[in-house]
This record gives C-alpha cells, sequence and structure tokens, in this order.
C-alpha cells in the first residue's frame, strides 16, 4: 500500500503555477507576435520598449516552470530534481538579469 | 484528516517473490511490446512538450546571445532552417496552448470538439507558417 | 505434511461483498470490528449488472401500499413464500430506499425530485387489478449505482476488506459457526477467520446453466460450503429464468424495458403475451413470461432462421426516452446482439438468472436447521442475506425487483443481527485441526495430476443443465441429467491442473468452482425430480399443475455423511408478523 | 470446421514464481461467430488452448470493470470489444501500464482503489437529513449524468502518462469520482473535498492530454470533470 497521498497545503499546490501558465502563455502569443513583426516592419529593435519587458519576465517563468513541469515527469528522484530546479532558478535569474541589461543598455 | 481515507485492503503487495530476477519497480515499467496508441490529444501534447523545449532553449540562448555571451548563437539562428523550426515551434506552441486554455476556460473539454480542435491547431499552425516564412526568404 | 495458516480474529465475518455484504457490513461495522472477505474486488460483485430498479411501496407516482407489494409478493412465489418474510421485507422496504438515498445513491427523480419510478413485472395496484409505478430506478443502473455507493460507504466506515480471498471451508463447532478457511488468491496461502457471526452473502449458482446472466464468479460455492457442512439449501429447484435474456449471449435486458412499454413479438409480429396473461400483458411475472416464450417457440412461431427466439420491441418509445432511461441497454443490444433498439427489436430467449432458493433462515436473516426435530431452530453464529439465502421472500419465483429490496432489507438486518449476536456472545474456540478439510481439498486439485480439465467438463455440466434441465423439465430429462452429473462427479476424482502456481492461480480457482458447481448442480437436479407439480419457475412437463396438497412446502437439500443428497421437506410458514395470511389461491394475471 | 478464420492472441506472461522475465506467448484463436468478444477469445485460450493463463473476469457484459487490459495498445473492456473491430489479425494483449504486474494480465489495483478513496467519494452531510427522500431536481439529477457511470476499471487513469509518471498522482477516475459528489446537490462535503484536489498530486497534474477520454469503456470524460474541479477551485479562491 502506497501511503502519503497528503494535502500539501496552499504554498504548494500548483494552482498559482498552472494559472500564470495559462496567463502568461496568452499574453505571449500577443507579444511574441509583434515582437516578430515589429521586427521586420521597421528593423531590430521596433516597439522594444512597450514589448520587452513582460516578454522576458513572463516567457522566462513560462519556459521554467514547462521545464518543471517535464523533470516533474521524467525525474523519479526527488534530489535530482532538487538539483535540476535549483539549476532552473538559477539559469533563470541570470537571463532575467542580462535580459535586463540588454533593454536598458540600448 | 486525510490519513482518515487510508483503505483497509489487506492481503495485498506482498508477493514472494522466488527467483523472480526483476525488482518490484520493473513490474510497473517492463518493456512493453506495443506502446500506447498515440491518440489526437496524446499527440498534441507530446507536440506541445517538444515545440516547449525548443522555444525554450531559443529564448534563453537569445538573452545570453543579445546580451553578449554565445556569439556562435547569431550564427546558428542565422540559418534558415534553424530559423523554421522556431518558426513552426512558434505558431503550433502559441496555437496549440491557445487549444489548452480554451479547453479550462470554454466548453473545450468535449470530447466531439477536441480533436477538431487540433485540426484548427494544425491547419493554423501550416497557414500561419507559411504566411510567417515569406519574409524569413525575402 | 505441515500448512502455515495464517489467523484472523474478528467480531463478524461476511463473506461476500455484493449488495447483501456490504450492506450487512456497513451497518455491522458501525458497532463491532467487521472483514469482508470477497473473491473479487467488491464493486465486481454482480449485483453491478442489476438494472431495472428497486421496488417500495413509496407511492411517489400513484397510491400504493407495502400490503399490496406483500400481495404480489406472495402470489408471485406461487404462494411459496413465508408470509412473515414478505411482510417484513415490503414494511421496511420504503424506510430502508429513503436511507439508501441519504447514503448517496443517485436516484432518477420525478419533476417534483422525488425518487421516480417504474412499472414492473407482477407489481400491482389493489390486490391485482392493475399494473403499478414501484419500482425506484437509476436509468437502468440500479444495482450499479447501488452497489458503488455502499462500498464508498463501507469503506468511509472502515470496514476491512480481504479482497481476492476464496474461501474453502465454513468452520464449525459445538454446533455453531465460527470461521471461515479462506485461499488468498494473489499471494497464495490459507488464512483462518475466527468469528462469533459468520454471514454469508456469497450470492447465486446459475453459472451452471449455459445460457445465463451471471457472472463468472457465480458458482454456487456459498451453497456448497453450506451444504457440506450438513446445512441445507431450500427451494433448490426454483431457477428464475429471465425471459429476456439476449439471444445466444444470455446477457440480461432489463424488465424495465417491458416496464417503460417494450413488447414481446413472434414471428407473426403478435404480441403473444395477450393470450397468457389477458390482465398485465407482458408485464406478468418472469415465470409466466418464459414459459410463454418457450411455448410460442415450441409452437413454431418464433424468429429467425431456426425459428428459436422471439423479439422484444422498444423502438417506438422513441430514441430520446431509450437514451434517457435505458442507455446501458442501448449499449448491451448494441454490442452482444449486433441490433440498435432504436430502431429494431432486440432478438431474447430466457436465460438462467437467479436461485430462488437458498440458505434458509428466518426473516431476521438467521440461518435455521430447516431439517431435523426442530427445523426452525437458528444456527448460532451463522446468518445469510441476499440471493444466496432464502428467508424465503421468492419462493417458487422471484418478482423483478425484489432481489435488490431483498439484499437492501435482509443485508441490513443481517448487519444488524450479526452485530447483536456477536455483542452479546463471546467466541466459539475453534475446533482441533479447524480447516483440514478445506485445506486438503485444495491440495488434492493443486497436486491433482489426471487428464480432465475445467474446458470440457464445465461444457458438459452447462449444456446438460441447459438442456435437461432448463425452462421445462421432465423425468426422463431429469434423470438423464443425473447421470451426466454422476459421471461428471466421478471425472473429478481425476481431474488436472497444469498450474502450480501459488500466485493468481485462476485454473485452481476453477477447478474448486467446477467442483461446487457439480455439487450444487446434482443437488439442484435431485430436488427437481423429486417435486412432482408446476409451481413458479419449476415447469415439469409431465406435472403440469399445481398441486397444494402435496407440495405446498419447501425443499430441503442436505447432505448425508457420506456426501449422498437427502431431500426432505418443511412447511411453508403461512403466518405473517401482523397482519392476515394470504390464503392459497390459484396464480392467474 | 475448416472454414473458419484464426487470429493471433500475443500474450503477456509473467509467473513471478516461475520466470526471471516476462515473455510473450502467441496463441491461434478460432473466431467462431460474428461479431466475438475478446472475452470469449480469452475463455477460449484459457480453457482450450493453455489453462495456465490468468486473467480477471466477472461480470462479461462490461459493467464490473474486471478485465480492463491493453489491446494493441489501448486500454478496453475484453468483455466489450469485439475482436472484429480491432480490425487485424495479431492481437496484443498486455496488462494495463502505470500498474504493478501480479501475474500474466492480473495487474495490482490497490493502489488505484487507495487513490479513489482518498477523495472521499461518499455524500458528505453537515445538515441533519429529512425524513423523506431529499428532493433533487431533475435538472441537478443531470448535472450527474455522465459522473456516475464510472465502473472502475482502471482504464482511464492505466492510459495516463501523468499517472504514469507521478505515482501519487490521483488519476482521472478519482477527479471523475469527486466531481460526481462535487456537484451532486445533497453534498456538502465540498470544504473537506477541495483541498485534496488542490493539490500538485492533483487536479492540476492533468496536463489535458484525453487519452483517458479516449480510453473511457463507458464514453464518460474524465477531463471534463477535471476541468470543472479546476473552475470550482479558482472560483473559490484556494
Amino acid at each position: 500500500m502506497i501511503k502519503g497521498y497528503k494535502y500539501n497545503g496552499h504554498g504548494d499546490s500548483g494552482l498559482f503555477e498552472w494559472l500564470l501558465q495559462r496567463v502568461s502563455g496568452v499574453i505571449l502569443i500577443v507579444v511574441i507576435a509583434v515582437h516578430f513583426f515589429s521586427m521586420i516592419k521597421s528593423g531590430e529593435w521596433g516597439l522594444k520598449s512597450i514589448v520587452l519587458g513582460p516578454l522576458f519576465a513572463l516567457g522566462i517563468f513560462h519556459t521554467l516552470n514547462g521545464f518543471k513541469a517535464i523533470t516533474d515527469d521524467y525525474v523519479k528522484s526527488t534530489i535530482w530534481r532538487a538539483i535540476i530546479l535549483a539549476i532552473y532558478w538559477i539559469v533563470g535569474v541570470t537571463a532575467a538579469v542580462l535580459a535586463l541589461k540588454v533593454v536598458s543598455g540600448l | 484528516m486525510v490519513e482518515d481515507n487510508e483503505l483497509n485492503f489487506t492481503g495485498v503487495c506482498k508477493i514472494k517473490y522466488k527467483g523472480c530476477k526483476m525488482p518490484r519497480k520493473d513490474l510497473v515499467t517492463y518493456p512493453k511490446k506495443v506502446s500506447y496508441k498515440k491518440h489526437t490529444g496524446m499527440t498534441a501534447w507530446l507536440l506541445h512538450r517538444i515545440s516547449g523545449v525548443i522555444l525554450g532553449l531559443y529564448l534563453l540562448l537569445h538573452i545570453f546571445g543579445k546580451a553578449g555571451y554565445a556569439d556562435w548563437f547569431g550564427a546558428l539562428t542565422g540559418n534558415a532552417i534553424a530559423r523554421i523550426i522556431v518558426l513552426v515551434a512558434f505558431v503550433y506552441h502559441a496555437f496549440n496552448g491557445f487549444r489548452i486554455v480554451l479547453i479550462d476556460f470554454s466548453n473545450g473539454a468535449e470530447k466531439e470538439v477536441f480533436s477538431k480542435q487540433f485540426m484548427v491547431v494544425v491547419l493554423l499552425t501550416i497557414v500561419v507558417t507559411i504566411i510567417g516564412a515569406i519574409p524569413l526568404f525575402s | 505434511m505441515s500448512v502455515k495458516v495464517e489467523y484472523h480474529k474478528y467480531d463478524v465475518v461476511i463473506l461476500g461483498a455484493g449488495g447483501a455484504g456490504l450492506n450487512a457490513a456497513q451497518v455491522a461495522s458501525q458497532y463491532v470490528s467487521t472483514a469482508v472477505i470477497s473473491e473479487v474486488y467488491p464493486t465486481r460483485s454482480h449485483t453491478i449488472s442489476a438494472q431495472g430498479g428497486i421496488s417500495a411501496a413509496l407511492g411517489n407516482l400513484e397510491e400504493d401500499h407495502w400490503i399490496w407489494h406483500m400481495y404480489d409478493t406472495v402470489k408471485g412465489s406461487d404462494y411459496l413464500a413465508d408470509q412473515d418474510a414478505c411482510e417484513y421485507m415490503t414494511k421496511l422496504a420504503p424506510q430502508y430506499i429513503i436511507e439508501l438515498e441519504h447514503i448517496g445513491v443517485p436516484f432518477s427523480r420525478t419533476a417534483e425530485g422525488k425518487i421516480a419510478q417504474r412499472p414492473f413485472g407482477g407489481h400491482t395496484a389493489e390486490f391485482g387489478k392493475r399494473p403499478v409505478k414501484r419500482a425506484c430506478y437509476a436509468a437502468d443502473r440500479t444495482g450499479h449505482v447501488m452497489l458503488q455507493t455502499l462500498f464508498e460507504k463501507s469503506v468511509a466506515q472502515k470496514t476491512q476488506f480481504f479482497n481476492e480471498f476464496y474461501a474453502l471451508e465454513l468452520l464449525t463447532n459445538e454446533g455453531a459457526v465460527n470461521g471461515v478457511l479462506c485461499w488468498d488468491i494473489k499471494n497464495g496461502g490459507f488464512h483462518i477467520f475466527h468469528a462469533k457471526a459468520v454471514v454469508f452473502a456469497t450470492g447465486g449458482c446459475c453459472r451452471i446453466f449455459k445460457t445465463n446472466s451471471n457472472a463468472h464468479i457465480n458458482t454456487g460455492d456459498g451453497l456448497a460450503l453450506a451444504l457440506r457442512k450438513g446445512f441445507s439449501w431450500s427451494d433448490a429447484e426454483f431457477i428464475q429464468f429471465h425471459p429476456t435474456g439476449i439471444y445466444l449471449a444470455g446477457n440480461l435486458i432489463t424488465e424495465g424495458v417491458r416496464g417503460e412499454g417494450g413488447i414481446l413479438l413472434n414471428a407473426q409480429g403478435e404480441r403473444f403475451m395477450e393470450r397468457y396473461a389477458p390482465t398485465i400483458k407482458d408485464l406478468a411475472p418472469r415465470d409466466i413470461v418464459s414459459r410463454s416464450m418457450v411455448k410460442e417457440v415450441l409452437a413454431g412461431r418464433g424468429v429467425g432462421p431456426n425459428k428459436d427466439h422471439v423479439l422484444l420491441k422498444i423502438d417506438h418509445i422513441g430514441a430520446e426516452a431509450i437514451h434517457e432511461k435505458l442507455p446501458g441497454i442501448h449499449e448491451l443490444a448494441l454490442v452482444f446482439a449486433g441490433v440498435d433498439c432504436t430502431k429494431e427489436p432486440i432478438p431474447v430467449m430466457p436465460t438462467a438468472h437467479y436461485q430462488n432458493g437458498g440458505i434458509p433462515t428466518n426473516y431476521l436473516t438467521n440461518v435455521i436447521r430447516a431439517v431435523g426435530p426442530n427445523p426452525e431452530e437458528p444456527v448460532p453464529g451463522f446468518f445469510a442475506a441476499g440471493e444466496i439465502a432464502s428467508a424465503s421472500v421468492h419462493g417458487a419465483n422471484r418478482l423483478g425487483t425484489n432481489s435488490l429490496l431483498d439484499l437492501v432489507v435482509f443485508g441490513r438486518t443481517a448487519g444488524e443481527q450479526s452485530a447483536k449476536y456477536a455483542k452479546e456472545n463471546n467466541f466459539v474456540p475453534l475446533a482441533e485441526n479447524a480447516g483440514q478439510e478445506g485445506i486438503a481439498l485444495l491440495q488434492k486439485f493443486l497436486n491433482s495430476n489426471g487428464k480432465n480439465t475445467f474446458g470440457p467438463m464445465y461444457k458438459t455440466l452447462t449444456e446438460c443443465m441447459e438442456k435437461y434441465v432448463g425452462v421445462f423439465r421432465t423425468e426422463e430429462t431429469l434423470t438423464t441429467a443425473k447421470g451426466i452429473l454422476a459421471d461428471l462427479k466421478k471425472q473429478l476424482d481425476d481431474y488436472r491442473v497444469n498450474d502450480k502456481s501459488s500466485v493468481y492461480n485462476l485454473e485452481l480457482i476453477e477447478a474448486l468452482e467446477l467442483n461446487n458447481m457439480v455439487l450444487v448442480a446434482q443437488a439442484l437436479t435431485e430436488a427437481a425430480l423429486m417435486r412432482k407439480e408446476t409451481r413458479g419457475g419449476h415447469a415439469r412437463e409431465d406435472y403440469p399443475e399445481r398441486d397444494d396438497v402435496n407440495f405446498h412446502k419447501h425443499t430441503e437439500v442436505t447432505l448425508d455423511g457420506d456426501g449422498n443428497i437427502k431431500i426432505d421437506y418443511r412447511p411453508v410458514r403461512m403466518k405473517p408478523l401482523t397482519v392476515e395470511p394470504f390464503p392459497l389461491k390459484p396464480r392467474v394475471y | 470446421m475448416s472454414t473458419n478464420k484464426f487470429v493471433t492472441f500475443e500474450i503477456f506472461r509473467y509467473d513471478p514464481e516461475k520466470d526471471k522475465e516476462p515473455y510473450y506467448q502467441t496463441y491461434k484463436v478460432e473466431i467462431r461467430r460474428p461479431g466475438m468478444l475478446l472475452l470469449e477469445g480469452l475463455n477460449q485460450v484459457k480453457w482450450e488452448l493453455d489453462p495456465t493463463l490468468s486473467f480477471r473476469r466477472s461480470c462479461r457484459e462490461g459493467v464490473c470493470g474486471s478485465d480492463g487490459l491493453n489491446v494493441n495498445g489501448v486500454n478496453m473492456l475484453s468483455c466489450m470489444t469485439k475482436i472484429e473491430d480491432l480490425g487485424t489479425d495479431h492481437i496484443v494483449i498486455q496488462p494495463l501500464p502505470g500498474m504493478r504486474v501480479i501475474r500474466d494480465l492480473v495487474t495490482d489495483v490497490d493502489d488505484f482503489f487507495q487513490k479513489f478513496i482518498t477523495v472521499k467519494p461518499y455524500l458528505i452531510r453537515k445538515s441533519p437529513a429529512p425524513d423523506k427522500e431529499f428532493y433533487q431536481s431533475p435538472e441537478d439529477r443531470k448535472l450527474l449524468d455522465g459522473l456516475y457511470e464510472c465502473i472502475l476499471c482502471g482504464c482511464c487513469s492505466s492510459s495516463c502518462p501523468s499517472y504514469w509518471a507521478d505515482e501519487k498522482y490521483l488519476g482521472p477516475n478519482a477527479f471523475l469520482r469527486a466531481y460526481r459528489y462535487l456537484i451532486d446537490s445533497r453534498d456538502e462535503g465540498a470544504e473537506d473535498r477541495l483541498p485534496i484536489l488542490n493539490d500538485k498530486h492533483g487536479v492540476w497534474r492533468c496536463h489535458t492530454i484525453y487519452n483517458c477520454v479516449e480510453a473511457c469503456p463507458k464514453q464518460l470524460n474524465p477531463t471534463k470533470a477535471i476541468v470543472g474541479i479546476r473552475r470550482m477551485l479558482l472560483e473559490r479562491g484556494y
């Protein structure tokens, strides 16, 4: 008998991630489309100020949360999961900092 | 509170594995002769995952590239085939993602609806990819 | 050779996890420690297949009274039912149905939101004047919703379940029943359950017929266990043949189809039931409809290339009504008969459905001795409910929907009574060498290396029962059957089980079941041979009339010390608890 | 009769007491009538060809849920599947995936039942019941259609990639039954039940893959139930 189907508390329920994944996904569709077409229309950095901020924030969340879902499915060991999750955090934070630098530096 | 719900089933999970070389957990993941059929929904989900991984990697490398840490990346994405792959991945992931949102927030969960929706997603992906590919190659 | 046996101690041990068993469990577990032993997972018991409904004089749609229900039950049983039990059951029915509804059974509803009811065969208002809407239903999945709800309820009550345990022997000591010996199918190994009270709810035995509506597990195991310990099988010859089994497959098309307006047609397109039961036509009790159908076929008015079945027409009530009220039937007809019942009629023939008799009990579900100087003396610590038990409310023929009512009312009573008994009494110690017989039996089969195997023997058994002990019986056919069965009994000594594994050995279980089935079939045939009249589900072509002078009594089949079948009789309890008895009358509809 | 058609059954075999590894055994099964069902084929194997085969079966009319099997890569009930409908002569029969094999085609379903019970699948009442039955309008009763018909065969849960991936994932079956009680007008147990469902092994683990919907032999829709539970959780602000 496998035991321990326990209620894990609100913080770790997955509701928030799930909801934000959907919200960010829908916004990203619009934002990336704008980003993509602006590139064609008015050169490489058109409309960047409106678009790039949410793009990076949401994009990084959406990406890494998606990666986490995949990790949860295929990585069974809790230790490896924790390590991979830590890597995601590091990559995410680095990417966010770099993104900020790119946007503000131009 | 939840512990109250433990089933009082007994006489289970105690098989004596005399001479059995297979560990117990492998009795769940033994090699299958036929793997599970890829229904529409499962295909859509697998494609969503694959395209998601492609896009995610692209995004991260894009940021690193723009920040000047991965110069090789610009060269890679200059390639037309790579661009097409990213484009297809994006268009599919976007439309299919929107379909998943529809499942939750409209009546997309109906059995009759979702396979049709998937066909629409595939069609839109093809059409939009072609339209999007024109500027890429011009 | 020493055998390892695991011992368990519970106040109440319930054998069988069908409707009656689970209902007993959910009640008994409120008071005492209770274990349920089942050959399959509880939700896979055969109650799940019950379709049409459960009768109770709720009067939600038209005026109804429990005494009309009682009258119908007694008349339906061809006056062989014990009237105290009938009164007990029909009087408590409305209360227990409402209790079921309170624990969550999703009954279909009337426009006002009350439990919906539909007419059913043999249920009438004002003592036979007109059909009445009495069967409460949940579409055509009444048994399904009841069993699952009762399972959920008993799990919530912390009943202990032993799933996939096969009972081998009933343990007795000092004249009382005090336990059961079981075989753990999944892991192998013997288990003895020592109990203050044992409740039998093991279901029926109709798997011995070739065309039957029963599950693979309904092999009469409980009957065989009880018979081997010298307990009686009451009214063994009364097997109910349900009129509308799907032709060839035997799967059931609920009587609710006729309740909703379905009609039976012969080859000429004639609604032949108008001739046999002019008042209530297609809603006559099952034995009458079954016999009429066979008569039609014998008269050459059967349908199909072989002229061997009749048609059940339901398409005239409209596709929408069928999908709403009878969705399961639509699916069954499509898969098993290959017809779309919203457009075409379903080919049907009678199918063995229910064992009307069983282990004799009083109306409080306590098993009685039934034979000997004091037939009504209860056996300490032994209770029975459901199809296995004979209280007896079904007598010679059960009315549709009364089986579910039987297991709700008597299952509950068994739970209450066994818990009460367990509280008032102590454990009877196990006999020395308790369980030896059952262990020897299993080992005999597990180590057997003869030449007969299950497949051919089971085929012979079922075909023999179908052909010679079917809807119509004669002295000649029954004697033939007796010969074949004696032969099968001999073949069992030269049996072979190829599979020697102790992990989920289905072949071993089948062997044990076959052993039981042969015994049950022999007892049934013997009882049928001795009853020289036609009453309810027992139709003798050589004695076509009911004979109240000689045969208005319960048959009691027992095994003597050498394993020979003995037939005794016991008078019918004609006195109800509070009301006036219904006197014997000719049974016409 | 030599005119009869034969099909090949390739059946997963494994006896932990005897075999070191699982293997597949091939049987030639005769088609004896048009519309022959898979279970009849399995019984033919059991009764005529190889009595050592073990599998579960009970009601043989598709309501008990004993004989859920993986046939040619799809979960189905063997008693409700016509061999001709499979459209092939070569039929590979495997136990339900994602569940531990006990022997041959028999899987361990205790874990499945444990998950089913975890969601409190029974009517919870806080206020006292009336003397008569609860009144429930036909419209309220209609909400339960498509939910209460579940036969607990396990075809849905064991077809679900999330169920294979996460051994604690409750599975579509549990959600279907939870939703059946959540929207029952008589039930008052939403507060007890929803926190259990609002879990990372609960409804949020569903990736809307629809394998459960495709596999369900009763044409029920667990995905719809999951969507319903998610909406309920969002509306109640968990």
